[in-house]
């Protein structure tokens, strides 16, 4: 099963596109891959999951543990997110108000968040 | 007329993606179930296996030294579709714990179960629990004579 | 160390997806077979179900009533990934004929079947007949440890 | 499981395309289809694998009876696949032999065949 994780630098942001299917088998690698970008200094991230075909809550907990994570050093973590089938995963748990979540990367960029 | 599948995985993280393919797959087969609540049923066995692999990799080995395996059991009738999942010992008191959960991933695990299946029901069995998920099919699309597979 | 994955399905044309999605999905697990050879493994299930599904169509139904199953018993090793495909009766006559097959569709199963995974032998066993295929791994991606999985 | 066949006229060919698997629980719709077309008088037929997911000797079966259909009425039948894995398919099985394969149904309807 794949997961692909790509970063890049945009505007002052790291921007972390996930692909593929985020599950209790592939979550450590994502968890792992976003602990390693805040202790880089990256505290002004945002997580693209528009490439995510499937994602339950251990993907959830990963990403609200990015979120605190960054916010411990005063940072944000933002999530770029169309798919109907996310943002129900987002809002049945209540995440929709926990997480800004934008349409684009280039919104979540030029918004000013973090 | 009810068809059963039977799937039984190890109980590893990396068997969770065959369960969800498989249940997906099956879930296609008859009318009556959109592609969205297959989408959820495939969430929902996720959480499931999820939890009993978590909650096995803590326990102590079983006693013979093979490893623990989750075992599916899909009831796929003309009215509904039934995965029952049964694992080892207290295998999935994560997703339906006596207290209110500590955990964030536990909050979010039992939300989507409630949210996404039409039935999700707990039972102990002799061998440990099960945990059985229902989704009803859409009426319209459900055959009078309860049988609409060709041949 | 192996892992095993067991599938059973009803030996009928629509469940035969089932079978070829829970293989692939298998199949992708571990490092050493690539995404064509996957694909060539879910040709060869779906011969392998297909030709079994064909022959018990042809036989008179099992006595106690309950339709025929066949058994899919998936070993997932370091070296080889192995599936064995487990039906009532003579199942797979028609993969392995002992004549020249007469149908065009049995000419193009056997050569798929011979063609796309490293080895099938066919089995006599108590309950019928088994038909085994494995697949070597790519040697450079397999593990020296023979575990290349991770926990 | 999904299969789609969708059929249009183009250029005095009948062009039958192909969309998702065909194996022996889908086969018997593509067969149905395919003897239509014949019973209703359309003997230059193509049909467009393009869209093909997974195609077993259960669907070879329907192409080389339709192929014997359509040339028993002195028509032809030819394939448009460029998908590496069908051709494989096709290739091991000897069908390469015995189809016309084209490109696109571009190449395929102004190629003169049938
Ligand atoms: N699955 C999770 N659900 C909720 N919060 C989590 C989750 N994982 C981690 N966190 C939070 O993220 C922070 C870091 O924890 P974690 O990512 O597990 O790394 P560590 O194991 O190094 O603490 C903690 O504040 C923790 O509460
Ligand atoms: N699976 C097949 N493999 C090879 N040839 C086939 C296959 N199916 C049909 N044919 C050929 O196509 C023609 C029509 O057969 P078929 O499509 O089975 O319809 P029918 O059952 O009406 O004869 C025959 O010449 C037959 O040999």
């Amino acid at each position: 099963m794949d997961l692909g994780l790509d970063v890049t630098e945009r505007d002052g942001y790291t921007v972390l596109a996930v692909r593929g299917e985020v599950d209790v088998y592939t979550a450590p690698r994502f968890r792992e891959r976003l602990i390693e970008l805040v202790s880089e200094g990256k505290h002004r991230i945002v997580i693209d999951l528009e490439g995510v075909d499937f994602l339950d809550s251990t993907g959830l907990g990963v990403l609200v543990g990015g979120l605190k994570r960054v916010r411990s050093h005063d940072g944000d973590l933002a999530l770029v997110c169309t798919q109907r089938r996310i943002l129900k995963v987002l809002e049945i748990t209540g995440l929709t108000k926990v997480f800004t979540i934008h349409e684009s990367v280039d919104a979540a960029v030029g918004d000013g968040q973090g | 007329m009810d068809r059963v599948v039977e799937l039984e995985i190890p109980a590893r993280p990396e068997f969770v993606g065959v369960a969800r393919m498989a249940v997906g797959a099956l879930a296609g087969i008859r009318p009556g179930l959109a592609y969205e609540r297959i989408d959820d049923l495939r969430i929902v066995v996720s959480e499931a296996c999820t939890s009993a692999i978590e909650m096995l990799a803590h326990q102590p080995p079983p006693a013979d030294g093979r490893p623990a395996g989750l075992r599916l059991r899909c009831i796929d009738g003309p009215k509904t579709l039934e995965v029952r999942i049964e694992a080892p010992g207290s295998a999935f008191d994560s997703a339906f714990p006596a207290s209110e959960p500590e955990a964030d991933v536990d909050t979010f695990r039992i939300s989507l179960i409630r949210a996404l299946v039409d039935d999700a029901e707990l039972r102990t069995t002799p061998g440990g629990a099960e945990l059985c998920l229902t989704l009803h099919r859409d009426a319209a699309a459900v055959d009078v004579d309860g049988d609409d597979l060709p041949g």
